[in-house]
């Protein structure tokens, strides 16, 4: 029986069957780095667009049908409606079948999860963006957001940071942001080459330098564990309070709501509780299993 | 198992690049007819044919496999066919304990000048597995 | 030497080896928590080798361990687990410098599902089990019975070749002959292989519809030292993570083809399964064909080349075309 | 008033049941214990019947199922779920068992309904059997649970000799009694019976695990690698106790595709595997100890953090069936931190 007949699907006791993708289409494919691309993806439902909701910081379970699902963060920004994006790194068996995918594919999609980054909190704060390689993808909607409501936030500062200049995600975007008088934007790789001639660094060490000002700000922080795991102590340093510094976590989830057990942190889910969470929230844990 | 005579088996032949595959190659080119039943995975060595591929032919739903290498003491690297042979041996009397019909796994030594014996094996297995009826070791139903 | 004594031996010995800082670890057995079970000890305390035990219910082989621990280890060995620890010193995976063995000659390990069995009640429900030569002696109920041996031992028991360890640094007790009865141990395959190929699958097919992917089949294996398993695999992806009977099935069967020439035929696979999934009944039979095939017996020659590494000249070329 | 049914008469009771719904009983097969479709045999295992090795959770969250198939066509992709449910009557759950569902209802039902157990779960009856014959493994009396008691059955059944007693604790249970045949009223004599019946099983539970703080015991012990690493050293890893665990519910999802059909299955997984918690590029749970303590801290931490319900009913299972005799209630009973409030 086709899943579009309601009636068959509310023979559960609840709404709908969460677990049921949304067929979604691939519309674009833009290469990133070597090894990182960007979809852009619609609802092959078209209508189902205008009803989704969803947050920055928010992310979906995405599958190729026969491989499996995997989560991704939505890496657009919801104020701007003519698109939908993730962004991924290929680094297993399902991030490399969507990366042989070609515009037009048709895969599953179900969410939006999670509880996005908290925008009442970051409006009239300044806000300090550190991102680690493509740890700036639910930054970058956050971002998005942000500068699309750029007078309902204070000061701006953008401290990205990737391996070498080839591994730099959205230049197009940073492009953007460079060119912005009210973004103090700051990009800096670990190795440089020939060609670099911006800033060769750290990102926890170049944020040490940068040292924006923990008054009134909000430090929100994606990247590998490894950068959290010293980007915390610096902005700690710079004066930040745990409830100061934000960050969106990534574990292996595979139900993205609250059952399958794998992702949590205490007795916190990474999909229910989070992705985001204050440092305030995840301290006990943060050293130890993350 | 009713099957109608038109039905054809099908088997993956692992074959050595350096002999065996050669081998197949000049049969080809010198028009000894060998069956399609046959389907060809290059392999570096016959000493590479992991068992695990010949169970996951299997569970693909093919008929047979073949694993063909060179002649003892003509491998590209030496020891590679000698290696092959402990593990197949020991892969196809296990499989048969198991209760997988050993026609099912079948190995020979073809070397590249063997267009006529690649031909000769591929016509025997091919027969002996159309005997041994459809592979039907994993379906769902008991 | 009676029990005691040769308990009493082990714990000095034990103690000397830590406090003399020749080994590390000690691992050995010690009471379990249940009726009839031992538990494996695994210390670097020597307080606690007062807690090691012989009796005939040490069933784990404790070669399991010597792969995760780092330094010295003096490991207590039964006849079976020596021969694995002499498998993982061919393999390389675990250097023989590196290792005391402590042999316990061993007379059988009694199987308690063929106690609760016979006795018609669970193992917790009975009262006493003791050995008494070649009687097992079970108090139930205020009641006794006697039972030979041969038939609560485990089937792999009745076969042993070795039942003191040939390669050790200490031996705790005297020697004991081997007196392996195969017919009574291959009971079970012999009469597995009177059935048809189909009527075999289909006894797999159904066994093996039970199996849970717990994996301690794999886990309790000494021999099953990868890190990591063809069946966590993801690119490619072999199996699925899913139990279906077909997986289930296909991933016993590498798993006994990857352990030809490693496996001892210490029978910790069967015991350790849940669902009583009979998979000594797999690797008896990979163990037999390796003897038969190439003379070779896994663990007996430490000098020995490991299997699928070696080759003769001229050997099992019957079926190759 | 309570019921009573002869022993004799359990099998022309579940005959009876057998009619309106897919009726479950403790069963033997391959020398393994679980619950199986009732198909008329003799009702022998209300003689050996203590607990299962598999549980009955397994009717409600089976070890793999289908969650929808799905096929392609020249339109794309058609996605397709499975039919629904029967009607389903678990006979003889223990109370060990019963509580456990009511321990999992909560992740099932929280912030997301989960459609494939609550389905299930909505439309199956639980007739609770009282255990009279422990296993020495079983501490179900120190999570506060009665071997013979539950209030998370619609019938509970107690053995009074050749009779049980019936009691209906649920509306569907009194339903349920109102049209089954084979029952007469219980007298007080049963009644009393019964109560001797109860007060011996609870005495023959012996295991002890002292629960009283033992969420802040954890919680102060939580980064004590040393003690995690000695109590972890024996485990093997394997999946024995959790999968086997009537609280235990953490599932992996994962893809069969044969030719063009697909489906979509959930099969249970377990945090003692080191691929369960594996990303591509890291793995916060590699080592053993920190697997085991996350099982550990789950069930006795988390869970009650979360729900207010220790995720453990003592049934005993881990420690019975663990290959190395690992025993939670050992563990616990070691803890470093033994504050008292």
């Amino acid at each position: 029986m086709p899943v579009s007949d309601i009636s068959y699907r509310k023979r559960f006791l609840t709404k709908d069957n969460v677990y049921l993708p949304h067929l979604v289409m691939i519309e674009k494919i833009i290469d990133e780095t070597p090894d990182t691309r960007t979809f852009h993806f619609n609802f092959k439902d078209k209508g189902l667009r205008e009803e989704f909701p969803f947050k920055s910081g928010q992310f979906g379970e995405y599958s190729i049908f026969g491989i499996g699902e995997a989560p991704f963060c939505i890496s657009s920004s919801p104020t701007r409606y003519d698109r939908l994006e993730f962004t991924v790194r290929r680094v297993g068996s399902l991030t490399n079948a969507l990366h042989r995918l070609s515009v037009g594919a048709e895969i599953g999609f179900r969410g939006p999860y999670g509880n996005g980054f908290p925008l009442d909190l970051l409006e009239d704060k300044n806000l300090v963006f550190v991102a680690g390689g493509i740890g700036l993808a639910p930054l970058r909607s956050l971002i998005w957001n942000v500068i699309d409501n750029r007078d309902k936030y204070k000061n701006i500062d953008i401290i990205y940071g990737v391996r070498s200049p080839a591994d730099l995600c959205f230049k197009y975007d940073l492009k953007n942001w460079d060119k912005d008088k009210s973004i103090n934007m700051v990009t800096t790789v670990d190795k440089g080459d020939k060609t670099w001639k911006g800033r060769v660094g750290f990102v926890p060490q170049v944020l040490e330098e940068v040292a924006p000002s923990a008054d009134n700000a909000v430090a929100i922080a994606c990247g590998p564990p490894i950068m959290i795991r010293f980007t915390f102590p610096v902005l700690a340093k710079l004066g930040f309070t745990p409830e100061q510094m934000i960050t969106t976590l990534e574990k292996r989830m595979k139900c993205g709501i609250g059952k399958c057990g794998r992702c949590n942190i205490g007795n916190l889910y990474v999909c229910r509780d989070g992705p985001v969470f204050t440092y305030a929230q995840i301290k006990d844990f943060i050293s130890d299993e993350y | 198992m009713a099957q109608d005579s038109e039905w054809e088996p099908k088997l993956v032949g692992f074959l050595c690049r350096w002999c065996s595959y050669a081998g197949a190659d000049l049969a080809g080119t010198s028009r000894k007819k060998y069956p399609a039943n046959i389907g060809i995975i290059k392999v570096p060595c016959s000493g590479r044919v992991d068992p695990l591929f010949i169970l996951k032919a299997l569970r693909l739903g093919f008929d047979g496999v073949l694993v063909s290498g060179c002649h003892p003491g003509e491998c590209h690297y030496q020891t590679g066919n000698y290696r092959a042979r402990r593990k197949i041996a020991l892969t196809k009397k296990f499989l048969e304990y198991m209760g997988i019909d050993p026609r099912r796994l079948q190995a020979s030594w073809i070397s590249a000048s063997e267009g006529g014996k690649f031909t000769e094996v591929t016509t025997q297995v091919t027969k002996e597995l159309k005997e041994a009826g459809p592979n039907e070791l994993f379906a769902d139903d008991k | 030497m009676t029990n005691r004594e040769a308990e009493q031996r082990l714990r000095d010995e034990a103690k000397s080896l830590l406090e003399s800082a020749k080994v590390d670890y000690i691992v050995g057995f010690a009471d379990g928590s249940l009726k009839f079970h031992t538990t494996p000890l695994i210390t670097r305390n020597k307080d606690d080798v007062d807690h090691l035990v012989i009796n005939p219910f040490m069933a784990s082989n404790l070669a399991k361990f010597l792969t995760e621990l780092e330094g010295r280890v003096g490991i207590v060995a039964k006849g079976c687990d020596s021969r694995s620890i002499v498998s993982l010193v061919q393999d390389n995976k675990v250097s023989r410098e590196k290792v005391v063995i402590v042999g316990i000659p061993c007379r059988g390990m009694i199987n308690l599902s063929k106690i609760e069995q016979l006795a018609g009640k669970e193992s917790d429900e009975i009262d006493d089990i003791t050995r008494q030569g070649d009687k097992v002696v079970v108090k139930l109920d205020g009641s006794e019975k006697e039972i030979p041996v041969k038939e609560v031992l485990f089937d792999h028991c009745l076969a042993c070749e070795l039942p003191t360890p040939k390669e050790y640094d200490l031996l705790i007790d005297e020697p004991i002959p081997a007196t392996p009865d195969e017919e009574a141990s291959q009971a079970k395959i012999n009469k597995l292989e009177e059935l048809s190929h189909h009527e075999r699958w289909r006894f797999w097919q159904n066994e093996f519809s039970r199996c849970i992917r717990c994996y301690a089949c794999r886990n309790v294996c000494p021999a099953c030292y990868c890190q990591r398993c063809f069946v966590e695999e993801a690119e490619p992806q072999w199996i699925l993570s899913i139990p279906k009977w077909q997986d289930n099935l296909i991933f016993q069967i590498i798993r006994n083809i990857h352990l030809a020439g490693r496996c001892t035929d210490c029978g910790e696979c069967e015991r350790a399964c849940p669902v009583n999934i009979p998979l000594r009944s797999l690797s008896k039979e990979m163990y037999d064909l390796v003897g038969e095939l190439f003379r070779f017996k896994s663990g007996m020659e430490i000098d020995a080349a490991p299997l699928l590494t070696h080759y003769e000249l001229e050997e099992a070329e019957d079926f190759f075309r | 008033m309570n019921q009573k049914i002869s022993k004799k008469d359990i099998s022309k009771l579940l005959d009876e049941l057998g009619k309106e719904f897919k009726v479950f009983s403790p069963s033997r097969e391959s020398g393994v214990t679980t619950f199986a479709e009732w198909d008329g045999r003799d009702s022998s295992f209300l003689e050996w019947y203590r607990n299962t090795v598999i549980s009955p959770k397994a009717q409600l969250q089976p070890l793999y199922e289908k969650m929808f198939s799905f096929h392609k066509d020249k339109e794309g992709y058609h996605l397709e779920l499975p039919p629904p449910t029967d009607k389903k009557l678990i006979f003889g759950i223990r109370p060990c068992d019963a509580k456990a569902l009511t321990i999992i209802d909560k992740t099932f039902q929280d912030t997301y309904q989960d459609p494939y157990y609550l389905d299930k779960r909505k439309n199956t009856l639980l007739v609770g059997l009282g255990c009279t014959n422990p296993y020495d493994s079983c501490f179900c009396t120190s999570l506060g649970l009665s071997p013979t008691q539950s209030s998370d059955v619609d019938l509970m059944l107690t053995d009074i000799g050749d009779e049980f007693l019936i009691e209906a604790v649920t509306d569907r249970g009194i339903k349920l009694i109102k049209k089954t045949s084979y029952l007469k009223e219980a007298t007080k004599t049963d009644e009393a019976k019964a109560e001797e019946a109860r007060r011996q099983a609870s005495s023959k539970v012996t295991r002890r695990l002292d629960t009283e703080d033992l969420a802040k015991r954890l919680l102060s012990s939580f980064d004590d690698q040393d003690f995690w690493e000695k109590v972890s050293n024996k485990c093997i890893s394997c999946g024995i106790c959790t999968l086997l665990c009537p609280t235990c519910y953490c599932f992996d999802i994962s893809d069969e595709l044969v030719k063009k059909e697909g489906s979509r299955f959930r099969s249970g997984d377990s945090c003692a595997f080191p691929v369960y918690t594996k990303m591509p590029m890291e793995n916060p749970r590699l080592e053993k100890w920190r697997r085991v303590r996350q099982k550990v801290c789950h069930k006795y931490e988390f869970y009650p953090m979360s729900f207010e319900v220790i995720a453990c009913s003592g049934c005993g299972r881990c420690i019975r069936l663990c290959p190395v005799n690992w025993d939670i209630t050992q563990i616990l009973a070691s803890l470093p931190v033994k504050v008292k409030a």
